[in-house]
């Protein structure tokens, strides 16, 4: 689980090793990384938001 | 060649940031939120220049010492982690030094508080409408620059396209709200000096506000494509010391109840008809052009208008209650009586329309207030 | 200059394609136009729309032409304001709908079967229905100028209610012929992915795919994504002003700032799918020509990925002056700067491609690096104009044009004049002529520069867009303006020359066209015949 | 063969996929309408005030506070109406309930429908206005010379956020649609009035939406 998550962020910053994308490709639950990139995609928005009304007081 | 060209253009930025009156760049303005603007435009401005340098450095000097023609052989390595974290990391550090200074400019730009003067602002093709609230102040600011100007039969003025007639008057060292909506399209307010730029949404109101800080004439256009004229419809703002602005303001208010008055008296036609000729020119003639020859179909033709010739009852609905869905405003609140009834007088007389008709201010005024 | 390989000799499975081309079921092409016009071949198909998209360039350029000369100086010389008005508006959709993006339809109609191995597109009669659309849906909208009241003058933006209430009686052809575009486009995307995830040869995975095949899958996607979005808007403005509905209308309870919303959440992908794929066929050529593997390749896929889905989050940046309230102002000014990131990763992954490589000058390769470079410009004064406070002078003035024309003229188009460049030889059977290309390329670069590069400053000095005619101070920035467009457009006859002498004749090109070339669609003979892989190539991983 | 039969119902699975993802997209673009208008709700983000009336809640008024609430009214092409507000501005406290008379006047001598559409700024504090009865809530009819007295009761709520001081009411009238289609359909209906509105230049401006459809049909 941790690795997926990983992989996802790598994926959100846009950083990869071949190394780690080989790995993901050969455990291949596409499920699994697509649930978690919602999912962390959605924490990103949220966290926009709060650092914004944050900032905004 | 192009390492040569992106120098020669950050130096002729740079100049445009040592001297302003050459208008390379963003005008510092005169109020503390446009020069905050300045400030952050100029540190993202060398920022930027930095990163470029850095990037564009590197890229050429690959290009040069790596050269196939000087025999050189490729690497293999097509990757290396710690690198590629490296400068994803810096990026967005660099980044939130870029948010926290925009932040707190943004920030001061929507303090609401203690705004001393409240002016509505409506945007309308193609025209500024003002009012001072509760002043019982308002009138409207049309391109003063004449057509002949625009197509080169006289020579261009000094503020080609950036006069008016009436310009906006402000005081200095207040904080004044502005309250701004459109009539028809979306128009937006802007005066680069004073860092204000908003949208007019119909049936929307939006607000701003602005502080200035120099007595001056600040010169700006509308900035959002509102139709034909889009281009002719400027901005001008005095802004004055207080004390004379105070003064002025009284001053407005008795020339309008002076207008006032002017709406009991009977008019002859001439009068009316020369009154009615710089009323049509400045507000009618961009649509229905200088002939009263329109350009329809979106602009019918005054000229030789049969029912228009016919039932003065309905021109005159028309200008004052305009035609709903169609570019044609209602000039019930834009114009005052005496205005109405000269530039329907002048059009029932004009270009052909010998009709003879004179309507007079009185009877406009009744029926607005019917 | 030329590649210093050997040509190969072509594969066996193509080379059996070739001889057996008709024993393999294909009937003989029917003759002259019902060639052209019942062909189901994605290379043929691919032509098209290269073909189309480069007509398309003319028209919309010449629009432009028009609009730049009556900016050359003060005044209004030729055209009436509404006129200006309607080639503004027309340059802005024939170039976005018209030029750019069937210009990278086209590109993928020929090179994605050939870079995964595949024989065709996965639908190829649809592909064909897809194109056709295009010539139909543009014949529409260029006709609206000649209509009464004329064509579209309300910006490529479409601004209720300007575009709805007040917008000339053309209006509902100008919905009609964008619908069809759409549906083009749509047809289209489905297209490229069905091919790109079923029929990728044996031992091809997804993270095998040359960057150009997974740039256009996202974009694809963002296509599927965005376009009903798209429709959508434009099927409110129908009914608001045909139907009495008034979704944009404050008169009836509407808002014309929903329009906006709606606009550019279709609006700020739509910006990506005319990049993303240029960013695939950068990424094809420099490694090319640096004769070195592209640095991080998963890197720049998962880069990829990542803006489009910001494309999602960032849409309000194209409105931070209509009135958002403060918070939604910080979101998206946070948002939009965070894009910078992927986006630096690109250009750092390019420019590590280059160092310590072999690099060569050859036409594809300047035109890849102008990319780079211009393209990065135009990304600083993007980053300039997420700033929302400094948005405030910036927003609808030149600064703002100068912006995109420097994302998507040395951006996009230079993508696809290298692309272009890079696999004419084989297409065609030739190299192009490279004098000829380094011709171009050094007056497109001077006229890019010349007519882009003064309207940051007359931007910054206050000049909004979309006006005819403007104060003196802006004169000296649009004379020069002016002059850089005339000299670009004419700089692009060259081009046409190029191309059309290219495909005449020319140096014969081998198979492996470039020496540092690695994708699939080399290991086919130079012309491609019009079949290939009808039997599925082996697919062996090389050192991505 | 047996890899291209994979790859037929691969395809097919794909385009049933992708043209569910677009039906839904399609149908997300006009969800996006009523969205819109619950998150502005919630949000306030356009100033726009719920169409519908509140009920008064008994929260404990705020005397240390005064805010200066203000009027605006403005009148629309092609609706021959007079709004008019008893005063420009009223100071109330949060928690406060405060009434205003609005007066319309149909200045024409026919009847004629209208709706005062409403907006707030700021827009921060559209969430805190409580608006008890309106005459915005729904349209208007007047006859030909009628006049009409209707009040505004409104509360600010207590949680109003401390910079605010001066809130704008801002209400501008519209003429209402079904009138002028109705008219409209008449005119369908009766060929020759149709093509009096087709012949005469004027009236032919008269509403822009139905002269999109008159010269449409025209070409």
């Amino acid at each position: 689980m941790w690795s997926v998550v990983k992989s996802v962020l790598a994926a959100l910053l846009g950083v990869q090793s071949n190394q780690k994308r080989e790995e993901d490709f050969s455990s291949g639950r596409p499920a699994a990384y697509f649930v978690t990139g919602v999912v962390i995609t959605l924490l990103f928005v949220l966290m926009l938001v709060f650092l914004a009304m944050f900032a905004a007081r | 060649m192009r390492s040569r060209w992106w120098l020669m253009a950050v130096s002729l930025a740079a100049s445009g940031s040592q001297a302003q009156t050459n208008g390379w760049n963003m005008p510092v303005g005169v109020t503390d939120v446009s020069s905050d603007i300045y400030g952050l435009h100029m540190t993202i401005f060398w920022i930027c220049v930095v990163i470029g340098l850095v990037v564009f450095g590197a890229m050429f000097y690959s290009l040069f010492r790596y050269r196939h023609s000087k025999g050189a052989k490729a690497a293999h390595f097509h990757e290396h982690t710690s690198v590629e974290v490296l400068w994803t990391a810096i990026p967005i550090l660099i980044l939130v030094g870029m948010a926290v200074p925009a932040t707190a400019t943004l920030k001061n730009m929507y303090d609401s508080s203690d705004a001393e003067l409240d002016v509505m602002i409506t945007g309308q093709q193609w025209r500024w409408r003002y009012e001072y609230l509760g002043e019982d102040v308002a009138f409207t600011s049309n391109m003063s620059t004449p057509r002949t100007q625009i197509s080169g039969e006289e020579t261009r003025g000094e503020h080609y396209l950036l006069e008016v007639d009436e310009p906006l008057v402000l005081p200095i060292n207040r904080k004044v709200r502005f309250l701004m909506t459109s009539d028809d399209v979306i128009h937006s307010w802007w005066v680069p000096d004073l860092a204000v730029k908003q949208d007019t949404i119909p049936g929307f109101i939006n607000e701003n506000w602005v502080k200035i800080n120099e007595p001056g004439i600040y010169r700006g256009q509308c900035a959002e494509l509102c139709g034909i004229d889009h281009g002719f419809m400027p901005v001008v703002v005095h802004a004055v010391e207080e004390e004379e602005f105070d003064g002025w303001l009284a001053e407005r208010k008795e020339a309008a109840e002076q207008e006032a008055m002017g709406v009991d008296r009977e008019w002859a036609m001439d009068e009316l008809v020369e009154r009615g000729e710089s009323v049509y020119q400045s507000i009618c003639s961009s649509c229905h052009q200088a002939e009263g020859q329109g350009s329809p179909p979106a602009f019918p033709a005054l000229a030789n208008n049969e029912q228009l010739i016919n039932d003065v009852d309905w021109h005159l609905d028309r200008v004052v209650n305009g035609v709903s869905g169609a570019a044609m405003p209602a000039f019930r609140s834009t114009l005052n009586p005496v205005e109405i009834a000269a530039v329907v007088t002048y059009t029932r007389n004009a270009w052909g329309n010998d009709t003879g008709d004179v309507v007079q201010p009185s009877a406009v005024a009744e029926l607005i207030a019917q | 200059m030329a590649p210093k390989l050997p040509p190969q000799p072509p594969l066996q499975h193509s080379t059996t394609a070739v001889a057996d081309g008709q024993s393999h079921g294909h009937a003989a092409p029917p003759k002259g136009i019902f060639r052209w016009l019942l062909t189901t071949n994605h290379k043929e198909i691919g032509s098209l729309y290269l073909i189309f998209s480069l007509t398309m360039f003319f028209i919309g350029g010449i629009f432009a032409l028009v609009v730049r000369a009556e900016l050359f100086q003060p005044g209004l010389q030729l055209v009436e304001p509404e006129f200006f008005n309607q080639m503004t508006t027309m340059h802005g959709l024939i170039m976005v709908f018209g030029a750019v993006m069937p210009a990278f339809t086209g590109l993928a109609n020929w090179m994605i079967p050939l870079q995964i191995g595949a024989p065709d597109m996965a639908l190829p009669r649809l592909n064909n229905f897809s194109f056709w659309l295009l010539p139909v849906s543009f014949t529409l909208l260029l006709s609206t100028l000649l209509m009464p009241g004329g064509g579209p003058n309300f910006g490529w933006t479409f601004y209720a209610p300007l575009s709805t209430n007040f917008a000339p009686p053309s209006t509902t052809f100008f919905i009609l012929a964008l619908h069809i575009a759409g549906i083009s486009s749509i047809l289209g995307a489905i297209n490229i992915i069905a091919t790109i995830l079923n029929m990728r040869a044996p031992g091809m995975r997804l993270m095998d795919m040359p960057l150009f095949v997974w740039t256009w899958l996202i974009t694809a996607f963002l296509l599927i994504a965005v376009m009903p979005v798209l429709a959508g808007v434009i099927t409110m403005m129908l009914m608001d002003i045909n139907f009495g509905t008034s979704f944009f209308d404050a008169a009836g309870g509407g808002d014309p700032v929903l329009f906006q919303h709606l606009f550019w959440f279709f609006g700020h992908p739509e910006v990506y799918i005319m990049i993303l794929p240029a960013f695939g066929i950068v990424s094809a050529i420099i490694p090319t020509f640096a004769r070195k593997p592209l640095f991080g390749y998963a890197s720049m896929v998962y880069a990829t990925a990542a803006i489009a889905l910001l494309s999602f989050l960032v849409w309000a940046h194209h409105m931070f002056i209509v009135g958002l309230p403060l918070v939604a102002e910080l979101f998206f000014m946070y948002s939009t700067m965070l894009i910078a990131v992927p986006t630096g990763v690109k250009v750092f992954n390019w420019v590590t491609t280059l160092f310590r490589g072999s690099i060569s000058f050859e036409s594809p390769m300047l035109f890849a690096l102008a990319f780079v470079v211009l393209f990065t410009i135009g990304g600083f004064s993007g980053l300039m104009l997420a700033i929302a406070p400094a948005d405030f002078q910036y927003h609808d003035t030149y600064f703002v044009v100068a912006h995109f024309h420097y994302v998507l003229v040395p951006g996009a188009i230079f993508a696809i004049m290298a692309g272009v460049y890079y696999w004419l030889p084989k297409w065609t059977g030739h190299y192009p002529n490279e004098k000829l290309a380094q011709w171009h390329f050094w007056f497109s670069i001077i006229g890019v520069n010349l007519t882009f590069f003064p309207m940051h400053f007359a931007g910054l000095a206050g000049m909004p867009r979309r006006i005819p005619d403007y104060a003196l101070q802006f004169a000296d920035f649009n004379l020069l303006s002016s002059i850089g467009a005339f000299f670009f457009g004419a700089s692009q006859l060259l081009f046409v020359l190029g191309v059309i002498l290219c495909v005449r004749g020319g140096k014969k090109a081998p198979a492996k066209a470039w020496e540092g070339a690695e994708d699939l669609e080399w290991t086919v003979p130079s012309p491609a015949p019009l079949h290939t892989f009808e039997t599925p190539p082996v697919f062996h991983r090389t050192s991505h | 063969m047996d890899s291209q039969e994979q790859a037929r119902v691969g395809v097919r699975r794909t385009v049933i996929r992708t043209i569910a993802v677009l039906i839904g997209m399609f149908g997300f673009a006009f969800a996006l309408v009523p969205l819109y208008d619950v998150f502005c709700s919630i949000t306030g983000i356009n100033g726009k005030v719920d169409a519908t009336a509140k009920s008064v809640v008994h929260e404990e008024v705020d005397e240390s506070r005064y805010i200066n609430v203000q009027f605006i009214t403005r009148g629309s092409p092609g609706l021959p109406w007079q709004m008019s507000v008893e005063m420009r501005q009223m100071s109330v406290h949060p928690g406060q309930m405060a009434e205003v008379d609005f007066t319309f006047t149909n200045n024409s001598s026919s009847e004629s429908w209208g709706r005062a559409v409403p907006s707030v700024s700021p827009s921060t504090a559209t969430t805190h206005l409580r608006k008890i009865s309106c005459f915005c809530f729904q349209e208007q009819q007047l006859q030909g010379n009628e006049r009409l007295t209707i009040p505004l009761v409104f509360q600010l709520a207590r949680d109003l956020p401390d910079d605010i001081n001066t809130i704008t009411l801002v209400y501008t009238l519209y003429p209402i649609e079904h009138v002028i289609q109705n008219a409209a359909l008449d005119n369908t209906l009766k060929s020759s009035a149709n093509n009096e509105l087709i012949n005469d230049p004027i009236n032919n401006l008269s509403n822009t939406p139905k002269n999109n459809k008159a010269a449409g049909e025209a070409i």
